[in-house]
């Protein structure tokens, strides 16, 4: 019978650093290890010596009792404390770090579907359990699930986030050494939960380039843009409904007064339940499209709207409507007098962010999204 | 032991109490109607785990059982929404979660 | 009890002997009864727990996941997770050593509400029985942790009964809890101050703080998801607006704390082993008791640590982080005051002092991994891997089973009147040591690397540390087979124990092993402090 | 008054007791633990609520509107009056007053049978006016799906409520049976109150969240 384990030597002990944000964590980890390690051998040292040196030596032994110092107390407490926060900013800086990304990242759409990943380039490649990135670019993934809760884990470059029904979570890296490296689901979603796995390439930056070439599919925005036509929104929107066009990260005035951000999140909610968020002066019109559209045709609608452009004058003042209280007459109910309008509010501290990298991507997706609207 | 005559003072204060809860929220107070709400509402349980439930004729002991399951409660909710009211707060292109406000 | 007291067939009248029938069994409101109940329950669940990670374990050897299929794996896990933690773990201290020694330790003849306590095993018993049923009709996979939507709009296991079964569980550790409490604060012998309490005590107070104030809002999660599983209406369906984050919020708040419900009791057991076998009194009594109640508050503050990828927002990350350092500290304190007391003693090394002594190696490797885990950068790489596996098998495992194994050795002489066979004990007491490191520490590594938990197959390279681990289970499963065994052979053939084998301090080591059903003849009084195993005093250190 | 002379009712102690005062201490202090656990089971509800009505204020005032504040002030004023007859009765108890006692006890049972009457009927219209979640729910507002949610909780922690309510008035009539065969025992009344009155204030609480979400609009 043949023994089916067959070591892979040299044993690996440590994971493959295939990231920016490997070698630090591994730095902290390794720091922390230390400092365990010291802590474990001075423990084992203690008992192992004292347990040896104070053995029972006659059953009428009354060793003397000490009383606990406060001094001696005060330090045991109080220098593990300050070890544990010198931990604890270090790691959050770490994990700050992971949880912002670079404005200028490339972004990727990642949806979990059990019991497999769906990655969605915003040029149009997609593919299966397999995602292919370049060295030396920060790359933002933005996780979404179909289903249940899944986890987006790649040990080399550790980092890992869920994605959960129902909202945008998001992660990024810098990818460092080309080479192929584990994907796997970290949060248990179901029967082949272990075999939601998958390769993550990371290539040359010509290697990249050539990939692209190769890899065939249409750009989300057109995808999006196809949609928006076969579901017959451009019936309503611009009509009687609000325009789309240069929606994206505006500042919406609502019915009942509040103002929004016309983020991704909000995009996504107001296509699948458009009574949530009504803007002010609109009726409340639309159907649900819940259970008609799949999260990659939701994504893909929200790139064709932001396809369609940010606010004008995005630098100075993208809201409209915003920190006025009482929004909703200067909102998106009267988009043809935004750009008038648009430098009358101070801009939210951060919108910036939100306006440069979408005025990048939409760049990307002009061209493609332009043919779609004179279609 | 409170006398009777305690127990239909603090019954009228109860019911004075029940009907302007009920008043008050006719009246717009922007978002300090639920505080208000709220805070009868506190006010009214007061009196009646101290009077009622003879708190206030009981050692401490009592009362810090009394009060226990409601600074529990506060924990529960303080913690929760450190969650909920920072959701929004790092700007994340394409990554805010609905449920932050 | 008035009657005589007078030998009988060479025997004093004792709990064990003052009635022999089925009923008198069942229906007995004798909290030493109850423990002993609760000892035969918790047993063979922990056997049936223990079964199921052996099957795990065995599946593991392979990377192919050859053995079970992808369901049966997960059923298997699910199973291990739900039995070990809410039908032994949670349990396991509190419900047979707590319940045989609360009363004794206060000078009390029995708990305040001695018809609860019967209630409670019944209600164990209640929710055993549910679980076996799924457990026999398909069981159930969905992990222990239930998480929504999964577990409430897609698992095809037996969803409903389990999460039954949890709700009634729940409400019989409530009411161990509330026993606890009452009985600690109204039934303290006189002379029997806060100040004089055994830290055994003050854990477990600390302990029944938890039980009560964390329980049931798992019990109203568990409602609300079962609900949700069954009229696919509820509040965790993204689909329906809800948000399957407050799940985890929920659960956690008492999941969280659930892991101290776990580890105090056992606290509370290695003090008192570490202090009778170093024949001294616990070194810094004053902070190893208010240790105990700071983790039992602060244990409240800090579930969000389980959260930190799972889209809860980073500043509640962060909050949580700093949080769970703090929790640290009062552990850290209890481990340096162990240690401390161990210093000019006089150490035996019986079978409970072996067990102690690896309680404390082990807790504190599991408390430094739990440091990590604590840390925001690191949680987010070795979150859901097996490394966390790992650092809580350390705590569980490595702490709260060695302590229960450690306290049922050191008590087993009260419990049953018969001493075990000594070198048996430190043989076991070594190999279950071993066992348990060989099992868990390869784990550290393979999670490091990588390796999720809750994976059917996995990557070759993880292969080897695989191997290592399920060949250390089974070393460990024979070390917890033996004192199953030899206990069985004590009860019978054990020889006579007296009322106090160790030379140790306590109430209860002053009245007779067994203790009649009264506890004490005469009831006590309380003239000094708890470990006072020396009149002199040395100067302050 | 003629039952002036008689005295209160002394509990019979139990063997683990050492005396009467130490037996009442102990279920004293077991009704409050008990409490404290229930505080969190309702409050494990309570909090999902609050997060749910912040996140969607304008459907939860919406839909809170339809709750009939009518029915709602008068099951308040009905449950603080039996609060009140129930404090009387365990006054009536310290003071060993069985005839009072028994007419507190059954004033008590009443108002509370009251309060769930009108509940019932509050269920029925929703029934009637298809606000039960689920696939039958039928809502003409704008936001279907946050109402429903609102609707669910209200069931969930109404129905919870009375469900206490339910066992509290079971308690109520076994005491006025233990009365009426002159068995009852103060302290049993006394621990019984704090039950009762507990439920009372979870719906002090649970009226002002569920009815007045948003009503001056």
């Amino acid at each position: 019978m043949m023994w089916p384990f067959t070591p892979a030597f040299p044993l690996q002990i440590w994971p493959s650093q295939a990231s920016v944000g490997a070698r630090e964590m591994d730095a902290l980890f390794l720091t922390e290890l230390g400092i365990s390690a010291l802590m474990v051998l001075l423990i084992f040292g203690c008992i192992f010596f004292f347990a040896i040196k104070y053995h029972r030596r006659s059953p009428n032994e009354r060793p003397r009792p000490i009383r606990g110092g406060i001094m001696l107390e005060s330090a045991w407490s109080g220098i593990p404390l300050l070890v544990f926060l010198v931990f604890f900013f270090w790691g959050a800086k770490i994990y700050f770090a992971n949880a912002a990304p670079p404005k200028d990242a490339m972004q990727i759409y990642v949806i979990g579907k059990q019991w497999m990943w769906y990655v969605q380039h915003p040029a149009g490649q997609r593919e299966i359990d397999e995602l292919h990135v370049p060295a030396g670019r920060d790359v933002q993934l933005i996780l979404t699930s179909q289903d249940v809760i899944h986890s987006f884990f790649i040990p080399a470059f550790r980092i890992k986030k869920d994605a959960v029904p129902g909202m945008y979570t998001t992660e990024w890296f810098r990818a460092t050494t080309p080479g192929s490296y584990h994907l796997f689901c970290a949060q248990y979603c179901g029967t082949s939960h272990s075999h939601m796995i998958g390769t993550v390439y990371v290539m040359k930056e010509a290697d990249y380039e050539q990939w692209l070439a190769g890899a065939r599919g249409e750009p989300m925005a057109v995808a999006g843009g196809k949609l928006y036509v076969r579901y017959g929104c451009d019936n309503c929107h611009g009509r009687i409904c609000p325009t789309l066009s240069r929606l994206y990260m505006q500042q919406v005035g609502l019915a009942d007064g509040r103002i929004v951000r016309a983020d991704d999140a909000y995009m996504r909610e107001s296509i699948l339940d458009p009574g949530a968020k009504i803007v002010a002066g609109y009726p409340n019109l639309m159907p649900s499209f819940r259970g008609v559209l799949s999260e990659l045709e939701v994504l893909e609608l929200i790139a064709y709207i932001r396809s369609l452009g940010t606010p004008a004058l995005a630098g100075e003042g993208a809201g409209i409507g915003a920190g006025q209280g009482l929004g909703t007459a200067a909102g998106i109910a009267a988009p043809d007098a935004r750009e008038q309008q648009g430098n009358q509010n101070a801009t939210p501290p951060d919108a910036n962010p939100h306006v440069t990298q979408s005025d990048r991507s939409s760049e990307i997706q002009k061209r493609e999204g332009g043919e779609v609207r004179t279609q | 032991m409170p006398s009777t005559s305690t127990y239909y003072k603090i019954f009228a204060l109860l019911m004075i109490l029940a009907f302007a809860t009920t008043g008050i929220a006719f009246i717009d107070l922007g978002i300090f109607n639920p505080i208000v709400a709220m805070l009868i509402a506190v006010t009214k349980a007061t009196l009646v785990v101290l009077f009622f439930m003879h708190v206030r004729y009981q050692g401490r002991l009592t009362f810090v059982f009394a009060i226990a399951g409601f600074c529990w409660l506060l924990i529960l909710l303080l913690l929760i929404s450190t969650d909920y009211l920072t959701r929004g707060w790092l700007p994340l292109p394409g990554a805010i979660p609905p449920m932050g406000f | 009890m008035a009657a005589s007291t007078e030998p009988l067939v060479g025997r004093t009248p004792n709990y064990l002997n003052a009635e022999h029938s089925v009923k008198s069994w069942l229906l007995t409101t004798d909290h030493k009864r109850i423990a002993l109940l609760y000892l035969v329950s918790i047993t063979v669940m922990f056997a049936l727990g223990g079964i199921f990670a052996m099957l795990i374990r065995i599946e593991l050897i392979t990377p192919q996941g050859d053995l079970l299929s992808s369901d049966s794996y997960n059923r298997a896990f699910s199973m291990h997770g739900i039995i070990m933690i809410f039908f032994f773990l949670v349990p396991s201290i509190p419900a047979t050593l707590g319940n045989f020694l609360v009363p004794m330790m206060v000078g009390a003849r029995d708990l305040a509400f001695p018809r609860i306590n019967l209630l409670s095993w019944y209600l164990y018993i209640a929710g055993a029985a549910v679980m076996l049923y799924v457990m026999v009709t398909g069981g159930v996979d969905t992990g222990w942790t239930f998480y929504a939507p999964f577990s409430s709009l897609f698992s095809n296991g037996r969803v409903t009964l389990t999460v039954v079964a949890v709700f009634i569980a729940g409400f019989s550790s409530i009411l161990t809890g509330l026993n606890f409490i009452v009985t600690i604060h109204t039934m303290r012998a006189p002379g029997m101050t806060w100040g004089r309490l055994p830290l055994f005590l003050w854990s477990h107070y600390a302990t029944a703080v938890i039980m009560v104030l964390a329980t049931p809002v798992l019990a109203v999660t568990m409602m609300m998801l079962g609900l949700e599983h069954v009229f696919h209406i509820g509040i965790f369906d993204p689909a329906l607006g809800g948000d399957p984050i407050l799940f985890q919020h929920l659960f956690w708040f008492y999941s969280h704390p659930a892991v101290y419900i776990m580890i105090l009791p056992g606290m509370g057991v290695v003090s008192e082993l570490i202090a009778c076998f170093s024949r001294k009194r616990i070194f810094g009594y004053g902070f190893v008791a208010f240790a105990s109640l700071a983790i039992a508050i602060l244990s409240f503050l800090v579930w969000g640590h389980h959260m930190f990828v799972s889209g809860q927002s980073a500043y509640a990350g962060m909050v949580f982080s700093i949080l769970s350092f703090l929790v640290a500290v009062p552990s850290a304190i209890k481990v340096f005051n162990w240690t401390a007391t161990m210093y000019k003693g006089s150490i035996s090394y019986d079978t409970p002092m072996l067990y102690a002594l690896g309680f404390i190696g082990l807790f504190t490797m599991g408390g430094l991994t739990g440091m990590m885990l604590a840390t925001l950068g690191i949680d987010v790489h070795v979150h859901d891997t097996y490394f966390v596996i790992a650092h809580f098998h350390y705590i569980m495992v490595g702490g709260a089973v060695m302590a229960y194994m450690g306290g049922l050795h050191y008590w087993w002489p009260k419990l049953s009147g018969r001493m075990y066979p000594e070198i048996w004990g430190r043989i076991s007491a070594t190999i279950i040591f071993l066992g348990f490191n060989l099992t868990f520490f390869p784990q550290f590594i393979a999670g490091y690397l990588g390796m999720p938990r809750r994976y059917h197959a996995y990557s070759p390279e993880f292969q080897v540390y695989n191997v290592l681990s399920s060949a250390g289970a089974s070393i460990l499963a024979v070390g917890y087979l033996m004192p199953l065994i030899y206990f069985f052979w004590s009860m019978r053939y054990g020889p006579r124990a007296p009322a106090n084998p160790w030379g140790a301090t306590g109430l209860e080591w002053k009245t007779a092993s067994p203790p009649p059903t009264e506890n004490f003849e005469q009831p006590p009084i309380v003239l000094e402090e708890a470990y006072h195993y020396s009149d002199e005093e040395a100067p302050i250190a | 008054m003629p039952e002036a002379a008689a005295s209160p009712i002394h509990s019979r102690m139990k063997h683990q007791f050492e005396t009467l005062a130490q037996q009442h201490h102990a279920d004293t202090l077991g009704m409050w633990v008990f409490l404290g656990t229930e505080v969190l089971f309702f409050g494990g509800l309570i909090t999902a609520y609050v997060l749910y009505r912040t996140a969607y204020s304008a459907a939860f005032a919406h839909a809170s509107l339809t709750l009939d504040i009518v029915s709602g002030t008068v099951m308040t004023v009905v449950l603080l009056g039996s609060s009140l007859t129930m404090a009387m009765a365990v006054h009536a108890a310290h003071l060993g007053h069985r005839k009072t006692l028994a007419v507190f006890l059954i004033l008590t049972i009443v108002l509370g049978l009251a309060f769930l009457g009108i509940k019932g009927h509050e269920y029925y219209q929703k029934w009637e006016d298809h606000h039960i979640p689920g696939p039958g729910f039928v809502w003409d507002g704008p936001d279907a799906r946050a109402a429903q949610l609102f609707i669910y909780f209200y069931f969930a922690l109404t129905g919870l409520h009375a469900l206490h309510m339910i066992i509290g008035a079971g308690i109520m009539g076994v005491l006025l049976l233990q009365t009426a065969l002159g068995r009852v025992r103060t302290y049993t009344v006394e621990i019984s109150g704090l039950y009762w009155h507990f439920v009372d204030i979870v719906w002090i609480f649970l009226f002002p969240l569920l009815y007045l979400v948003d009503r001056h609009k």
